[in-house]
């Protein structure tokens, strides 16, 4: 598109990209906090490499943040960046089949030496042998204005050329008349003791703010004034999936009035949720690393035995090992938070890579008929309310459940209004009732939940002993009679099914009664939220069932699938909730895959909707 | 609760084991300790992994969890930081605490967590009818060996000083006047006991202890380790232990003879690690150590760990939720 | 039923019961090996208790094992026992239930002392309180007529009585007419050394056989002449699933001309492979027991690494530590066999009693999109084939394969046709071919089954790295590239898919083309057979389907079932194979689930027919 | 191939690691050691689990196999026992080896399994951000320990004693010198080698090896041990180390000082697993001990394991399947 096309859109997809030591991430956040504080709806996506510090110049060592903001309601950080940032050959070769026609790109000429054009396995100089034909194009040169800038404050080389990316930065939110004052703060705040650190830092910021206002450079780079975004009058914060997990957790404590004890292993894309907790123990909130997956979920499930909410944490190859322990978990009917931080599979796979596709293992994936509640966060700070979700259902039926989320959005970060917390309910747990009459059986169960009571050690009334083996269904001793086992293990699927007797029915997100139903789950919400949103303006019969809910899944759910000619199942896997809906429905579904450790565009999920979608005949007649 | 009898810590259920058991005396020893310390079964939790050894916790009238095989240490762990005011022990034999379960106890050992670790050696897999285990002594025959074990065995004590252990006792388990005390010390040490007790399996490992526990032979094939006493063993305990400075190695004399003198004994010193290494690793003829082989003070990991009730929890969640800038559109 | 209609049968079920150290399993053996020689088609069921070495006298310490034998063929160990041989009163109570009205029960006398009765929380002696009405009972003294028939041989009190089975053996031999020299052989080679016990116990046999012969206990007990089976002209043994599946395991790698390696830690019910294989290294098959199951897969992995054939073995809860490595083998295309004998779960559950609920693992069962083939054994005898069939797939794909068994088959045994191995195609493997012109690529692949070159270290042509995290499809270097990954996924589906291009047509095993069809799959095919069989006798629109093939199911089954009203699937678990069945191919089925731990009655099956099958039209128009 | 140099061994693969990793330096070692040897890569496999150190394999040009978390001790056991011609290498981490892996390491070690296993111990989980590990020193700082960490550590070396290793050194990442030639020694050691290599992770846990590694403070704070050497150290080699028979502890003492004189220093006797003990616990201010510190002969484990070509298997196979009773009705 041309550059007026380009500036008249009222939401703008901004990719910064460069090395992993440029602090690139860094320049995302703080890009990301003005938008926020600017009133933009924003939806990000960290892109980094698998190493820790690849080498510099290097094409597989780029490091990107993209960031969708504006005027509308954003929920994907967006199919084609419309402005790249480019500060070596690397980031912008990488980066440039991305762009939408027309979009612009700010390089920093400085580094196109020759020996950085070799190391990104460069022959020519895309800067002059046409490759950015199709884009509008402003080199200029950082690193000198930046040392320019930093100059007085006598920095080191090194630390001078640090600053860079707050100069670009500083470029960028005078581009889009952004504030720089919490930038500032961040700086102030950071490197405090170091203060020619922080008045180089400024300096840069500054600089690259004032070049924008001074340069000459005209319509090639402009300041354009974005709407705000319809919000709601609450506050509003960003934040990432890993936090609101965490927060979500803690949060939920406080519901439930119960202490928690948070068992984990480091693995990635997980190992956030526990860096946020670690040293929230005034909340009620106690951290263990344990010595691999096993431990963490052991201990877990040893604190639960204890009298504490145990929860575990990590991803597909970690919870694979936790299987056998979930089982013990299961059969000791106690409460237990699995959290799966979804990465590309199988194996070691991408681990900085996002998927789906550990739903069979949540649903069927453990030895013996051992079923247990899963469900599944859509969006950042969606893994607030699930994971509170996931807390309440552990704690009513005594039983252990998984939560899913996945790299994708562990590490994005959205525009969330802040809950009013004082109006969620609290959660009820089975502990024993000191006032209750009558004999004191840990395992009387609640007939609708099928909860068995929580008691723990230095409970004086409940004295007991329980294990792996088949138990009694009364006494809780051990039990290898025939018909107790069969009783057992129907009360086991009883407790499971009985989750939906309390959750709410599915809803439609958007669309429809009829037509084309598209059926997801997780962090493809943002993706199928927009491409239905647009196909449904085409004027295509289609609606959006978003699962929260994957196993059991709400009653209503095969009713309300059955108003539609057709359902599409996107998923960023081979098909794992297709199965589901074919085993718990026995309805037929098109499936959408995709399996190569990225979101969903928007646009494949349209192509996948008009493919499978017909017009509205009023529609049609009106077009 | 002064005056109890060790009957009272006895459960409800019937007792499975072989008849002729090691076990059998192990939990009678248990019953006494906890009788002989009085202690509130209430606050009081056995935990223990996959075993004929792991069913223990189901004959004591405490807290019991009966978990999965090799991760009992993991479990107890979990227990003990939830809540570190009980008193957790650990039931684990040679195939759940070291084949399966050596990383977990390693750990537990290292981290030094208030747990008293009981581990049942019976040197086989009893409940799976007797394969060789981690420590059954080189050609052993089992159904897994037919032709006899080569896999070298480890030894529970050394094992336990590598991973920094604070607390290694040995004992057998007919020893009903000793086992107590010993299973108590463990139980008021700060930080890991480790007790490894050598526990007749009379149906797949018959007698591999007849040295140690037989009154024939235990007075000269044993020495029994007490903290400031000379190493000193046999029937009428003229036998000493010895340190040869230059090879580093401990030989076994007898007073009175080629010039022995008591004061060339050995004198035990429990806080002495590479003392432990020493005694726990004398190949026989050398005399098995038993008794409290190591303890030093160290801190209990689970006293460091931050466990607090919280406070004000619901203010605090309100902070966190706006730690971050935040765009007021109210 | 009468007497005469009882000894009118031409197959009979015999239950022999008694304390854990009564050497009943051995009674069982023996009786079972004369049954065979006597040409009696067979099916056994040894049920002994959790315990090792359970308390005398108690209920759950009885062992019992049981046999149905006789001239027609025989797939089960039958339902209700005719003969019941009780050595005590616990082994009395326990059993009655299940016998046939009008069964024979023969009964110690001496062993119903006041403290036995007791020991066994009896208040009265069943054999005069009238609980035994409905039988026919026979009273003896076995003790006293042991310690009688071994006095001469001078053998401790203990030793004596420890004849008693013998003597019991030798009275059921006598009165189905079976011979005793296999027993008496066996008894020679046992006690070899100790003359005494020999002695003592060749004169116990003889005894009851003779005190059948002479002692006049007309109707109640007298000799029964069992007809033959009618087996085929070829040679016949008796052999448990476990054997079978180590022979066939060992057979494979003769067919393969492949070494292999079998790496295993113990648990029950699956050690019995492992204890069959130790010590066949001279079959070049090495077996290693390992640390843990982790350590167990992983060293099977190594080996196939290497060039040896690696084999691993567990029951559910060590396949559930297993799964973190089976996607590392799935990653690096390896070739691994894995056995699962299933048992009851979650967690430890009932260890020694069967399941067939490890489907959803085997299938499901890991994280990120892992798909492998997997396989089930039907009987004892089938556990040889599948365990060939699981390598044959195996190496014809390079991947891992699940073969599940479980502790039904693995215990018990059959009367087994001796295959002609001979007969037995090779089993190809994708090692390099050394005569190969062209590139030696280890990841080139083989188009019909995806199997990359199956090269070890050692050969000079092929030195490479592989690992878990993504590989290039093409040189096998690590790849993050999304288009990469996608491809690999794909790739790896079709691997598996591609297994049904090589595997026979799904056959009818018995009944009608229309109407009903029992669709059962693993260690129920002897029950779901015999009910089938019967249900058509008596004129039901019935069919009998067994799969083999689990994962990927036969191409032709879809269309097969598509013939029938209805399918039935029974299984002793909550409805995998239903849900593995609406997920590939979307038919609705009726399930029959048992999950108590036992297998199922074959009148529990014919039940769930009657209830979903109609008569054929011509006979209900005959009837 | 006789002349060999080190470049042969380096694969076509682009090394990844930090620039300024001690990885780097390692590497450089391993492909010293391979070609000092003359290795065939051929018949040289190297098997890792997962970590930054675990990336080595693909920069080696031998077989290579980059496994799964904590598992390559296993592994590389199938690797040794289904071909115990080749030569196999574990690359592991202090996270990878002894954190998640320690179970394995253990059993690896007291099998005596043929292996070389190197240990890069950079006190920290690299790959995952720089939590800290079980080596990490009390109150390392990381993301998960924002307080400082408060879990014993473990001694590589001293577990290794503890599971009954016959072969155990220590180098410093970046002795170029020294390092290949203890990685051989290791690679012809009969029986499991550990190998600790103190890695410097200049990103999460920068210069945590300073005072070993520097060339200012090195001679004062290491000691290297030689089979028959005197305990001599300092830059000078002046100081020494003492055995105190009494407290049964090591003491730094200076030779021509108090009287001292080169007779009192310890002499190395590297089949001591007692010396081993002390030498590897050594706390400082004591010097740390580099060097071959323990090596003993013993049988490995896959010289026993019974490894047989079948011969005539078909004929063996068709007796096991008569191995009963057969019922003949032809
Ligand atoms: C995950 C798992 N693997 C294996 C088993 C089988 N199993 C149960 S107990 C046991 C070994 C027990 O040996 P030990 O710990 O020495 O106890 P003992 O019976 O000798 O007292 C094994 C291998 C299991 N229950 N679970
Ligand atoms: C089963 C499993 N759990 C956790 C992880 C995540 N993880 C990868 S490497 C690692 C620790 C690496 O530490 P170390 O072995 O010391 O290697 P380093 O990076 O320090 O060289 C962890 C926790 C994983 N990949 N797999
Ligand atoms: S098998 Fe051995 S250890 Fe187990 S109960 Fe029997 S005697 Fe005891
Ligand atoms: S993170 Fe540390 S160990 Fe890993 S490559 Fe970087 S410097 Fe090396
Ligand atoms: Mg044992
Ligand atoms: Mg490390």
């Amino acid at each position: 598109m041309n550059s007026k096309e380009l500036w008249q859109k009222t939401s703008h997809v901004v990719r910064f990209a460069g090395d992993s030591g440029d602090g690139i991430q860094l320049q995302g956040a703080q890009f990301t906090n003005a938008s926020a504080l600017s009133g933009h709806d924003l939806a990000t996506f960290p892109d980094f490499p698998a190493e820790i510090r690849a080498p510099a110049g290097t094409r597989f060592g780029v490091s990107a943040f993209q960031i969708q903001f504006g005027g509308d309601r954003i929920t994907t950080p967006g199919d084609a960046p419309d402005v790249l940032v480019a500060l070596n050959p690397a980031a912008l070769v990488v980066n440039l089949s991305r762009l939408t026609s027309g979009a612009l790109v700010i390089v920093d000429e400085s580094a196109f030496t020759e020996q950085r054009l070799r190391r990104a396995d460069l022959n020519s100089n895309p800067l002059d042998d046409g490759s950015l034909a199709d884009y509008q194009v402003c080199r200029v040169d950082i690193a000198h204005h930046t040392l320019e800038a930093v100059k007085p404050f006598g920095l080191g080389t090194k630390d001078s050329q640090r600053c860079k990316n707050f100069w670009a930065l500083g470029l960028i939110l005078w581009m889009f008349d952004q504030p720089r004052e919490p930038t500032a703060d961040w700086i102030r705040k950071r490197f405090g003791k170091d203060e020619a650190l922080v008045a180089g830092n400024l300096a840069a910021l500054n600089a690259g703010h004032a070049y924008g206002e001074t340069a000459e450079l005209g319509a090639i780079l402009s300041q354009h004034n974005i709407p705000q975004a319809p919000l709601l009058a609450v506050e509003y914060r960003t934040i990432t999936g890993g936090e609101a997990l965490a927060l979500g957790l803690i949060a939920a404590g406080e519901l439930a009035d119960t202490e928690m004890m948070f068992c984990s292993y480091p693995i990635t894309p997980a190992s956030s949720i526990l860096h946020h907790l670690a040293g929230l123990e005034d909340a009620g909130m106690t951290t263990f690393q344990a010595e691999d997956e096993i431990a963490a979920i052991c201990s877990a499930i040893g604190a639960s035995f204890a009298g504490k909410l145990g929860i575990t944490s990590s991803s597909g190859p970690g919870i694979a090992l936790k299987t056998e322990a979930l089982g013990l978990a299961v059969a000791a009917e106690l409460p237990l938070i699995v959290v799966n931080s979804q990465r590309a599979g199988p194996s070691t796979g991408m681990p900085t890579k996002t998927e789906q596709s550990d739903l069979y293992q949540a649903v069927y994936g453990r030895n013996a008929d051992t079923p247990l509640p899963v469900i599944a966060s859509r969006s950042p700070g969606d893994c607030f309310d699930t994971a509170i979700e996931a807390v309440r259902i552990s704690l009513r039926h005594m039983t252990p459940v998984i939560l899913l989320t996945d790299g994708y959005i562990a590490n994005a970060s959205e525009l969330w209004p802040l809950p009013d917390f004082d109006s969620y309910l609290p959660i009820p747990t089975a502990r024993p009732d000191p006032n209750a009459s009558g004999p004191k059986r840990v395992f009387a169960r609640n007939p609708a939940t099928q909860a068995r009571v929580w008691a723990a050690p230095g409970d004086v009334d409940y004295v007991y002993r329980v294990g792996g083996i088949e138990k009694d269904i009364d006494t809780g001793n051990i039990s290898y009679e025939s018909d107790n086992h069969q009783q057992m293990t129907d009360m086991r699927s009883r407790k499971v099914t009985s989750v939906a007797d309390f959750i709410p029915d599915q809803i439609l997100e958007q669309g429809s009664e009829r037509g084309l139903a598209v059926v997801a789950w997780g962090s493809t919400y943002g993706a199928v939220f927009q491409a239905v949103k647009e196909a449904l303006r085409e004027g295509y019969a289609v609606a959006q069932i978003h699962l929260r809910y994957i196993n059991p899944l709400p009653k209503n759910l095969g009713a309300l699938l059955a108003q539609y000619e057709r359902v599409l199942v996107p998923e960023l896997n081979t098909g794992q909730l297709a199965t589901l809906l074919r085993d718990k429905l026995l309805i037929d579904c098109v499936q959408h895959n995709q399996v190569n450790g990225q979101p969903f565009a928007v646009e494949d999920v349209k192509q996948a909707i008009y493919a499978n979608a017909s017009k509205r005949m009023k529609e049609v007649g009106n077009g | 609760m002064a005056e109890v009898s060790f009957k009272d810590y006895a459960s409800d259920q019937e007792v499975r084991w072989c008849p002729g058991c090691g076990d059998y005396s192990i939990l009678k020893a248990v019953h006494r300790a906890l009788a002989d310390a009085g202690s509130d079964p209430v606050n009081t939790v056995f935990v223990s992994g996959i075993g004929c050894s792991s069913r223990l916790p189901y004959y004591v009238n405490t807290y019991g969890f009966h978990t999965i095989h090799g991760r009992a240490p993991a479990i107890a762990t979990g227990v003990k930081l939830a809540n570190p005011a009980l008193d957790v022990w650990v039931i684990t034999g040679d195939g759940d605490g070291l084949s399966i379960g050596g990383n977990h106890l390693l750990h537990a050992l290292r981290r030094n967590v208030n747990l008293n670790i009981l581990l049942f050696n019976n040197e086989i897999y009893g409940l799976t009818k007797g394969q060789y285990s981690p420590t059954s002594r080189l050609g052993t025959r089992s159904p897994t060996s037919p032709k006899g074990s080569f896999d070298q065995p480890v030894t529970p004590g050394v094992f336990a000083v590598g991973a920094g252990a604070t607390f290694i006792a040995r004992a057998v388990d007919i020893d009903q006047k000793g086992l107590p005390g010993i299973l108590n010390a463990g139980r008021v040490h700060e930080g890991t006991a480790f007790i490894e007790i050598l526990q007749n399996c009379i149906v797949y490992n018959e007698d591999v202890w007849e040295l140690v526990s037989s009154k024939k032979t235990a007075a000269d094939s044993t020495v029994h380790c007490v903290h400031g006493q000379p190493l000193l063993f046999g029937k009428d305990r003229k036998r000493g232990l010895r340190l040869n400075t230059k090879s580093l190695t401990i030989e076994a004399v007898t007073v009175g003879e080629a010039g022995v003198t008591e004061s060339d004994i050995l004198v035990h010193d429990e806080t002495n690690t590479t003392l432990a290494h020493l005694l726990l690793s004398m190949p026989a003829p050398l005399p098995m150590a038993l008794g409290i082989v190591h303890r030093r003070p160290g801190e209990a990991f689970d006293t460091t760990f931050r466990n607090r009730k919280p406070e004000g929890r619901r203010a605090l969640v309100k902070d966190l939720l706006r730690k971050s800038n935040v765009l007021d559109r109210r």
